[in-house]
């Protein structure tokens, strides 16, 4: 994807670029559209009332953060194929996956909330529920892996096989509502027959929303990838150092 | 495929000489049966619950069997010898796997039995089949996924930890899975048999997957140990 | 993966450097060995001599650098090397829960070597009856050393690496230690060793020695240094 | 006493350089409320099996926390310094069993606010003190017999499948009694408060047995090792 | 528990067996040892020498004979005396997780010595600044086995047991605990350690060789061993 790894030493000092600001500003007017809209534009639900608002960061967040996974999975495919040259790969999918455990959390915290306003609690064992704090919960753990200190290639090996095999929770967070009967929403978008009746403008301002939660997904991974290449890179001048240091260091002095 | 059976002998020849799973991990998982019951006072104890428990137990013990199966790799730095010798990493992994479902498919009868002795459960006719390939199907798939998150921990510090953390969700639709199939076959009103079916063919399905992804996995995974 | 050695240089490293958790153990090593030559790695503690070893079994990333073992590039794919490399490390590698003897017949198992290997060199380490039979774990440190020798000797791999082999054994096996090597690279075997010992009985072989992760010196064998 | 701080104060540096409890008993915990609300499917998740799920994942993470504690101890043979170095084992003792508790403490602490979130409990006035009571009591039950226990497995081959199998029967008692108290504390319909505060004095009477007993026992348990 | 010695003497064995699942490792050991002795205890691999050192340290119990150790009678309570007895074993005995010096520290806060032994003993070993911030998992085994003397040094017990103390050390290291053993006999301290090394830097010390778990020989020091 995008390597930063080729600038100069004085421009690397800085994570953005054109291209991340034009994705930064289009994020920006996206969201306030969508904030706008969300708010004023768009009418309260029949049933629900005003909580319905609510549907216009939860839906969006689940979305981009298995967006977020699949890149994840994605990057790590690439990053194990081509796991002899560089971690580029590996940084994407780290970052990917910080940002979908991110957004994951959004959609639990946004859904709880939701959920306390139309279901009269926080939670409820609910198939679509259960399986999307398994999916929260494996990422956590994959976050907990890309943590430990050791050789980064091992390091970058090791995740990736965890994000290739957790990506395969998503089709099941999806389709738990198929699977399992449910209370929660079921393919309201798609299907008109759920509680939540979405006019066009609802329609409009949910794929706005996705949109806007998209791009700002891009801008901070990108973001993201860049700072770990840039501490990649100090770490590899810090290494000349600590080599010349390594060399100096014990010649003569011992014996 | 020689080396994997050797690998799957001396797995089983250390279980044998050790009795780990046979005296310890079978009682702990008839314990953990137990507690589940008293802990829930669980007053009509249904066939839901009973079958639930069983693969609930069976998950519980695997963290513990795949533990001792990669420690015993580890404590000595054995698997870096295991590993020049075996040429191909994916051996070593069908080896591995192999010991640990024969390991559990024991335990998971066990368990069964107990099951259907404490909560009264006749299972006869077609619904032997359905449960001897729901224990067959299911016990594979945590065999293949446990060696697999074996692996992937091995060495690392802290990894008892680690293990259950990662391996659990991954596992959690196998125990769906599992129970949903073996509540069919225990007789269950709430689910047929169609549908224990239905579930099994998705335990295969788990279970190809995970062969598939830990066979082609293990060899970047042992690259590791820096 | 079967990219034997057409060559006659079993180890080539230039410049190699291995960076552990950001320090870097080898700090620029280069140095070759032939195919059948005997190497003794010399060096204070912490120089970097086991990670060396570790680099050339495979089992940790070069970071910079050339490393060609056995005719494998470490740089493209180490674990393609394991094959050819018999690792004693400082740890035996032995299963505790089985005996002497199922710790060498496992790995004969595996390397396909017959049962009469196994016998004779569980022989050649003097483990005798008792021992053999006897649950690794709850051997003397030396006999657990002998064992692990043993199943090395079994495994008849193409480069021998071992870590402070001496350690542990007494003089008679030392002794032993130093024919099993002498008869390894006559048979054609390459051996890399780390010692800490001063006396040889081994006689004098090429010795390299490791100061702050380089190589601070290099010395040919002593003429007349057979055994 | 010195000694006990400082053994105390080891384990918790090691607990802070590796955060192992943190970072992966935590979540681990969290994975086995939800995984037993999963399997067993239940339908009306009463307080009572919220109360009941966090002191079953209280302890099942205590066995993972004990295995750690002992492990560090004997990975390398630390235990015969430490010994040699205490004078008194009852120290050693009452030094690990103080940072156990500290660990399980903060661990209780996160389930129980997650039992309140998931299963919508709101706990006040009287209330919070008996909670706040039987999670102090229950946690030093735990955090004693828990290193009791850990020391008769400590050094033993297989240990990490032998500590639930001991450990867990002499903590089911804990395990029901801290269970109906918190019921009562979450306001549950089935106990009243008095109730509560009766489990609580058995759970302190518990504790107080097994402190003594642990720092009597512990000294033979050190003659063992051979 | 408080019985120190009144005597001179601070091992005295009798006829002493030591069996392990079994197996008689000690097989009748009969010899003492005087306050402020050093002692060499030598033998071919699994002749009973660590199981001597563990008896000495408490650590196995004594099946027969007599065996009295800094003046506790070890067939009634072995647990006392463990606070006499400073133990290096065939293993370290550090934590892992903690670094070279937290390990130090920590001993050192057990027995009550200040951070200026804690310093002095990390120098005398030569371990430096940045090894004594490793964490002691990710140490060379030389720089571990250094870390383990230096809380050894730290714990001034009454009787030193050192198994292999020179395996894994470099010659810098060999010559410094050399040193360190002198000094400790010569401050009223009893020390007694296995080897297999040929040569002796510190010149010959009382020597005892064991064989099949009896004591085959034990020759006086040599005079003029002095370091
Ligand atoms: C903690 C509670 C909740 C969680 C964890 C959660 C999680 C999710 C997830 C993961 C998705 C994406 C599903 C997919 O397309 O695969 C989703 C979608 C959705 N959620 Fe929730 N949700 C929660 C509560 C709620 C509540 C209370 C409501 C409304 C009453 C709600 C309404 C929706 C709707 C309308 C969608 C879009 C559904 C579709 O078209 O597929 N959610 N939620
Ligand atoms: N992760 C790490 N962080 C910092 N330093 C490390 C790390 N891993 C290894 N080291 C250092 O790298 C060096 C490794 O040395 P190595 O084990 O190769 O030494 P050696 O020559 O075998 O020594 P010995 O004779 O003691 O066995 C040591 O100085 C050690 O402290
Ligand atoms: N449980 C057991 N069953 C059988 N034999 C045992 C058992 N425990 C120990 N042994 C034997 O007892 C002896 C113990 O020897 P010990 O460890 O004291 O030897 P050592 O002199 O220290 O040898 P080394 O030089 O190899 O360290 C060994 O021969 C070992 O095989
Ligand atoms: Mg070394
Ligand atoms: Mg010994």
């Amino acid at each position: 994807m995008h390597t930063a790894t080729t600038a100069a030493p004085g421009a690397a000092a800085r994570t953005g670029t054109r291209t991340t600001r034009v994705i930064g500003v289009l994020a920006l007017a996206t969201t306030a559209f969508v904030v706008v809209s969300a708010f004023f534009l768009t009418p309260a639900d029949s049933v629900q009332g005003d909580s319905v608002r609510i549907m216009y960061v939860h839906v969006p967040t689940a979305w981009v953060a298995y967006l977020a996974f699949i890149t994840t999975a994605v990057a790590s495919g690439f990053s194990l194929a081509r796991r002899h040259r560089t971690l580029g790969f590996d940084r994407v999918a780290g970052a990917s996956g910080e940002v979908g455990v991110l957004f994951m959390a959004m959609t639990l915290l946004t859904g709880s909330l939701w959920g306390r306003l139309t279901w009269g609690t926080f939670w409820q064992w609910d198939p679509r529920l259960t399986t999307t704090l398994f999916l929260f919960v494996t990422y956590v753990g994959y976050l907990a892996v890309r943590r430990i200190d050791t050789d980064p290639r091992q390091r970058a090996r090791r995740s990736a096989v965890i994000a290739l095999l957790a990506v395969l929770e998503i089709p099941l967070v999806h389709f738990s509502v198929v699977l399992w009967r449910s209370l929660h929403q079921e393919a309201s978008v798609l299907s008109p027959d759920g509680d939540v009746r979405l006019d066009d403008l609802m329609l409009f301002t949910l794929f706005a929303g996705v949109a806007a939660f998209t791009l700002i997904f891009a801008w901070l991974v990108i973001h993201r990838q860049r700072l770990t290449a840039l501490a990649d890179i100090r770490q590899t001048v810090g290494l000349d150092a600590a080599i010349a240091l390594r060399r100096s260091e014990t010649r003569g002095v011992v014996k | 495929m020689n080396v994997a059976l050797s690998v799957a002998r001396k797995d089983l020849q250390i279980e044998w000489r050790t009795r780990m799973v046979l005296a310890r991990v079978v009682p702990f998982a008839l314990l953990v049966m137990v507690l589940f019951a008293v802990a829930l006072d669980s007053e009509p104890l249904v066939l839901r619950a009973a079958a639930g428990l069983v693969w609930l137990a069976t998950l519980f013990s695997t963290m513990l069997v795949v533990q001792r199966a990669f420690d015993i790799e580890t404590a000595d730095a054995a698997i870096d010898t295991l590993l020049a010798c075996a040429v191909h990493p994916a051996r070593v992994f069908f080896g591995k796997a192999l010991a640990l479902f024969v390991q559990l498919f024991a335990l998971v009868v066990v368990l069964v039995t107990a099951a259907m002795v404490l909560y009264g459960v006749t299972v006869s006719g077609s619904r032997v089949v359905l449960l001897v390939t729901v224990v067959i199907s299911a016990t594979s798939g945590l065999a293949l996924v446990g060696t697999l998150y074996g692996a992937v921990v091995a060495n690392m510090n802290g990894r008892d930890s680690l293990l259950p953390l990662l391996a659990l969700p991954v596992l959690a639709p196998l125990l769906i899975g599992a129970s949903r199939a073996t509540e069919a076959a225990f007789g269950s009103q709430t689910i047929d048999m169609a549908n224990g079916w239905a579930w099994v063919g998705l335990l295969g399905v788990y279970g190809i997957v995970f062969g598939a992804a830990g066979s082609a996995a293990f060899s970047p995974l042992t690259e590791s140990d820096s | 993966m079967t990219n034997s050695v057409a060559s006659d240089t079993t180890i080539h490293l230039s410049n190699a450097v291995v960076a552990l958790g950001g320090f870097p153990a080898l700090a620029g090593v280069t140095f070759g060995v032939g195919r059948g030559e005997l190497v003794a790695l010399r060096g204070a503690n912490g120089t970097g001599k086991s990670t060396l070893l570790r680099l050339c079994a495979g089992l940790v990333p070069l970071t910079r650098g050339v490393a060609v073992v056995a005719g494998v590039d470490l740089l493209v794919n180490r674990v393609a090397v394991r094959p050819h490399v018999g690792l004693l490390g400082h740890r035996n590698g032995l299963y505790g829960d089985l005996t002497a003897k199922q710790n060498v017949q496992f790995v004969a198992g595996l390397v396909g070597a017959t049962a009469s290997d196994v016998s004779s060199a569980l022989e050649r380490l003097g483990i005798d009856q008792r021992v053999a039979s006897t649950q690794a774990s709850l051997l003397s440190a030396g006999q657990r050393r002998r064992t692990a020798l043993a199943a090395l000797i079994v495994r008849r791999a193409q480069l021998w690496l071992l870590d402070e082999p001496h350690a542990g054994l007494d003089a008679a096996a030392r002794r032993e230690l130093d024919v099993i090597l002498r008869d390894a690279t006559a048979s054609g075997a390459t051996v890399l060793y780390t010692t800490h010992e001063i006396d040889q009985v081994v006689g004098t072989p090429r010795t390299i020695t490791l100061d702050g992760g380089c190589v601070a010196s290099d010395v040919a064998a002593t003429i007349g240094s057979a055994p």
